[in-house]
């Protein structure tokens, strides 16, 4: 694992968004920091958000880790056949949540449930997925965690790494192509930017400059393998955006400022037409890969500890406590979360699991594949006796 | 031909180019979101002129070049359609197609039910299918069966001039995404696979008659290309022609029908021929193996098994990439599907 | 279990993962030219541990990571194989093969035919398939008609221990592309559809016992599962055991056919099989329509049309796409193949 | 059209072999040349061909373009159904051919009949395989120009975009497992850079550090489509490579002397295990795309007399002139291989044509697919009547 040119807090400058993407080729391999390990803020990235909107973000992070870890523990408990979580990567989805506009839209990989959360998706009906039971939205179709949510401006979630990404820059050419004042923000996990697809976005998005943000999350592995089987011989995943003479930035994506300065920046960037931005969110895949993986097997259990940026959570909540939010108000806020992500898993484990209560029908199954029923899916659904 | 009305606007002869660049034309007229792409397709107008003048017509921003990156075409094609876009992509070839294989499957076909309709994905796109043109292994393919496979795509195929606009339309209008195939070997006139004869071209063909304005030739729907009463020939694309030049020489009273649509399919067109005639021949260019041919013979003598009088005739190219020097001793011809017919009637 | 000889070694309990490994070690050991690679294949010996302790026997050169690019992994194993090398690929679920779709089509499977025997490739590609892990539309697909339709691949499926390591031998030294598909939810036993039941382990099979050392199950040939005289049932791959269990439920007297090689086809076993009994289900979980099955249906007319006394039955997946609440619903289970074999039995 | 950044003659530098990637990130975006306008070579590129070498170098260009020239005269009487040239872009093969080693590969796209010419292919034999004659290797497998030739260590061209780019890097892998002393040459065209391939190669490469020569030819076009298209934002294609940290030369493809040193250099830098180089060849495609293209629909007549590079023939022959080889003798060598390729192209007609005299037979289609023709082709052999 290596974090590669560490900047200190503040020292990364913060350009003008109709920057060429030559003028800050060295920012690829810069880290963009502002707060430091006393939760201190520094540099031209600090921004002004205030603590009302820092507890909002706090809040989110809040929710995710206790929504991941209570759903951990529903796999453990037999309850759903899988689980993936984001912990140690919350501050990414929690905070792009608050900047990306209401008619913006997010391409997500399967860990960006904070994001989710932070646009305002129950955690109840997230859950429902999560168990496949009858009050799923979903319908069933998709295994626990690859969500939906049109109503908040979330695509479904693919189980194919990557697809995503051109997709994302397809919706922002017809943004551009309409005129309509939105953007595309695309997330990609470090391991998947070596696939195709990723290209193929990247192609696009160089070629018709569109309105969409480019976020690569780099958590450090895919599954079993580190980061650097993906980034090979490159020093960032950043520098990918180099090569096609994209805007390109690094930035710490466990500093909530930081990561709030630079996809601000991107999207003011992408509004006023001047283009895509690359970011690569540096952060730590704190849980296992997904209830399916034994992270012993590939690294030491501690290494999280041990990581350079730190816990999201720990420091956004140092750096409230600098701003009079106390620590004692944190582990209130922290306790009110469990609770209520206790009883609505309660009422979610009432309507169904995996292996209790109803299912969604298997009628839907025939309904979803086009959108009038053709004459013989009609006929397999009648087979199948529905 | 029985769909057109007046509506429709005034008649214009056509090549299946021409038409279906008519059929962008006017749904481009028509509707603000519906946009043309694919590589060369912008300027230049596409390497075969299907989408020639549409950039100068409707703008760059509606009709363009794209990189050559069949998964880039496809999947901002998905993109834009979930921003309320109708996209029209071109793939160049259809042997040019894989690259862009996975946004389709697992993309494009499978968006409306793991969002639970959430989300869709309206695309078409369009490819240019079949042999016939010295094309070899990599200008000449016919992956229909590749499409066919894969729930949630619709799969459309016409073979002349009326049909290509009348369903072109119908695609861009589908709330489906449509893997649209051309045989290009029919653009300019219908070919019978006899290569040595000059071509005709649809001019003289009442096919390539085509009404100038809006109309549309429904999905899901088969069209008798010839009536007879020996045994019924299933066919689609370029083998239409080829199929009914077979009767002609042989003198079989073969009822051909062209599918349009391999998916869904128009079953009850097939069904009800079979029933009657007893026989059955399948013919298309794809290689025989896992060929759509494959689904059709099962079909046919699921629903048919008690009219069949003789084994499921099918001819469809060998089990073999598709050769250059060879081209017309592999092509499945006029006088291997008319073998295909006296064999049906033997049985 | 009858080609094992007494050079092939000493006899071992095996799982399917168990075996496929003990394959790779078999052949690494025996040729230097052997390497194994894929997503998390090295040193984590893959998501389903089929490559456990290849890196540390034979070093990081010979078993490796790589990338998560299906289509680097199956590019680059055609390289490796231009240059001498026997690369055995591993693509982590087939669900994820469609990258590497290109790569596999329109190289792998040409490149002898292209070059005109200049060049080859004999590249492994291996890849889980098959539903009954709740693993929704995205680890639970059987695409091998995606790959049957395709001239220059041979396809193969295991639906046992002994199988497995004696037929993915074979795939290794063979000269020419193959696609090894591996029913993951028999990997660990001989699961016949009722998800309710207790797994039976391999070692409690006979099909579990498996020689440790070096022998081949060879490419093209079926296997009889099971012998009967009312029906014959094709199928592979976890359907195989599936079927064992609904002959067992209704009592018909059923030939089961593991076809084991689906390309190039055992067709002299299918219609010594089929003329006998007169009967033929096909039982697959990939979706019916142009899935594999639909060939079998075809040739098995074509073939047996006058032995046949009922129409063919296909028993497969739904034509959607595969679900995961309604996962054992959707699930071809044991009762749908009984119902299709009593369908077949009244014609 | 734009050759962003022009740099003089002799003004590049020569890094050492095994210099890291970050130090020459500049490189990717000036331009490697040697040869001035007046032929008179400059800088630390300038290697050390004999007159000899420069000679048979010129022979292998002068070939090429006698040969595009007759083809294309072929397919315009009818006797092949297409043709594809590479006016103006012969340095790039021609040279390249007589870096590689005897044991080296070549993984080349349809533009680089001067590689294999310069190995030493007779030019009947590709005439065969343009004719898909009865004597044609290829055995009327492929269209016209997709030649293969493992005794010239040349791929069997593909008529798929960048397939061949992953195959050169996986050979190169393959290489570095063996500890072959061989490097893989990959050639891909500008537009095709944009090819998932493309980005599979480059990751591959940049994970694996195999020795492995990526060249792309920048000849200005796709088919219709300037290359920007695919360049995008970018300024160059050599660009691409920095993403994947991996040492980018951009280098005036018409120049024989800087193709000559970029390429060695590389091969150099591949053997001594210092891992990939990307080259991007700055050149012009003076011919049509192919024979069913209309240059004129996109681009001014005139155009590659205008380019700034010139035409590598006319460039060879002014510094031949100064090294002692007279434009007299360029001429009667010219006058030679013009004859020669007239009287080879009369053998290749007198044997076939498309449309005269025996093809290959059909049996070949059958055999070719497997190494052991499988019962149902031998059956289908059969119905075939053969
Ligand atoms: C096309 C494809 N190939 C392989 C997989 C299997 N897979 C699922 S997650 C994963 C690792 C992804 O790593 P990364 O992109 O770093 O994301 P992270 O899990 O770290 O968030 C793999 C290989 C897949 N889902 N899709
Ligand atoms: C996968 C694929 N897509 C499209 C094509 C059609 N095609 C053939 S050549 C060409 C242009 C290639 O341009 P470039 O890479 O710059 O090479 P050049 O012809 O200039 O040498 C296209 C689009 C193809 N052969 N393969
Ligand atoms: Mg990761
Ligand atoms: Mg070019």
């Amino acid at each position: 694992m290596t974090v590669a040119d560490l900047q200190s807090a503040g020292e990364a400058r913060r350009p003008a968004i109709d920057v060429l993407a030559p003028e800050i080729m060295d920012m690829a391999f810069g880290l963009i920091r502002v707060l430091d390990d006393e939760g201190n803020p520094h540099g031209p990235w600090i921004g002004d958000l205030g603590v009302d909107e820092l507890v909002e973000i706090l809040t989110t992070m809040f929710t995710t880790r206790a929504f991941d870890a209570r759903m951990m523990k529903a796999q453990r408990q037999g309850k759903t056949s899988f689980s993936m979580g984001s912990r140690g990567e919350e501050a990414i989805g929690a905070v792009t949540a608050t900047v990306m506009g209401a008619h913006d839209m997010c391409f997500p990989t399967y860990r960006q449930a904070s994001y989710l959360l932070g646009r305002g998706r129950d955690p109840l009906a997230m859950m429902n997925q999560v168990y496949g039971n009858a009050a799923d939205e979903n319908l069933g179709t998709q295994i626990s965690g690859l969500y939906t949510s049109s109503e908040f401006g979330f695509l479904s979630i693919s189980g194919n790494l990557a697809t995503q990404m051109p997709q994302a820059v397809g919706w922002a050419m017809a943004a551009k192509i309409k005129g309509d004042p939105t953007v595309a923000l695309a997330f990609v996990g470090d391991g998947s930017t070596a696939e195709s697809d990723m290209h193929a976005a990247l192609t696009f998005a160089s070629t018709y400059t569109p309105p969409v943000i480019v976020a690569i999350v780099n958590n450090q592995y895919a599954i079993s393998t580190d980061e650097e089987v993906a980034r090979g011989s490159a020093q960032t995943f950043a520098q990918r955006g180099i090569g096609y003479g994209l805007p390109s930035l690094r930035v710490d994506g466990n500093d909530v400022l930081a990561v709030h300065g630079a996809t601000s920046w991107a999207r003011d960037r992408a509004l006023a037409g001047h283009g895509p931005t690359v970011i690569e969110f540096v952060t730590y895949r704190g849980s296992a890969h997904s209830s399916s993986d034994d992270p012993t097997r590939y690294r030491p259990e501690d290494e999280f500890d041990e990581f350079p940026l730190g816990d999201p959570i720990k420091r956004l909540r140092l750096y409230l406590q600098n701003r009079g939010f106390s620590n004692d108000q944190a582990n209130a806020l922290d306790e009110q979360i469990r609770n209520m992500i206790e009883a609505k898993n309660e009422e979610a484990e009432a309507i169904g699991t995996i292996n209790t209560g109803e299912r969604p029908s298997l009628r839907h199954t025939f309904e979803l594949v086009y959108e009038t029923m053709p004459p013989h899916l009609i006929r397999q659904r009648q087979e199948a006796g529905i | 031909m029985t769909n057109t009305d007046e509506s429709a606007g005034p008649i214009s002869k056509m090549t299946m180019i021409e038409a279906i660049r008519s059929a962008h034309h006017v749904m481009m007229e028509r509707d603000a979101s519906v946009v043309a792409f694919g590589e060369d397709a912008g300027a230049f107008g596409g390497v075969f002129r299907c989408t020639e003048g549409l950039q100068e017509r409707f703008g760059e921003a509606r009709c363009f070049d794209t990189p050559i990156s069949e998964l880039g075409i496809v999947g901002t094609a998905i993109g834009m359609a979930l921003n309320g876009m109708r996209p029209v992509a071109e793939i160049q070839f259809a042997d040019y197609m894989y690259p862009g294989y996975d946004q389709i499957v697992s993309e494009a076909a499978r968006m409306r039910f793991r969002s639970a309709g959430d989300f869709t994905s309206p695309i078409v796109v369009r490819m240019p299918v079949g042999g016939g043109i010295y094309g070899g292994n990599t200008h000449s393919q016919s992956p229909e069966a590749l499409f066919t496979h894969v729930a949630g795509l619709v799969t459309m195929i016409p073979s002349n001039p009326y049909d290509a606009k009348g369903m072109l339309i119908s695609a861009i209008e589908a709330n489906d995404p449509v893997i649209f195939l051309e045989p290009k070997r029919v653009y300019n006139g219908p070919f019978d696979g006899d290569h040595d004869k000059p071509l005709v071209p649809w001019s003289k063909d009442p096919r390539g008659e085509v009404p100038e304005g809006y109309y549309k030739v429904p999905i899901g729907k088969a069209a008798i290309a010839r009536r007879g009463d020996e045994v019924t020939v299933l066919t689609y694309g370029t083998m239409v022609h080829v199929a009914m030049n077979a009767a002609e020489i042989t003198g079989v009273d073969a009822e051909i029908i062209d599918l349009r649509t391999l998916l869904p399919l128009d079953l009850e067109a097939i069904t009800t021929s079979v029933r009657r005639t007893g026989r059955c021949v399948i013919v298309h260019e794809a290689t025989r193996t896992s060929g759509f041919g494959a689904e059709l013979s099962a079909q046919v003598q699921e629903e048919c098994f008690y009219s069949l009088e003789a084994p499921i005739v099918r001819v469809a190219g060998w089990d073999t990439p598709y050769p250059y020097s060879q081209e017309w001793e592999y092509f499945p011809g006029p006088q291997r599907v008319a073998d295909g017919m006296l064999q049906a009637l033997k049985g």
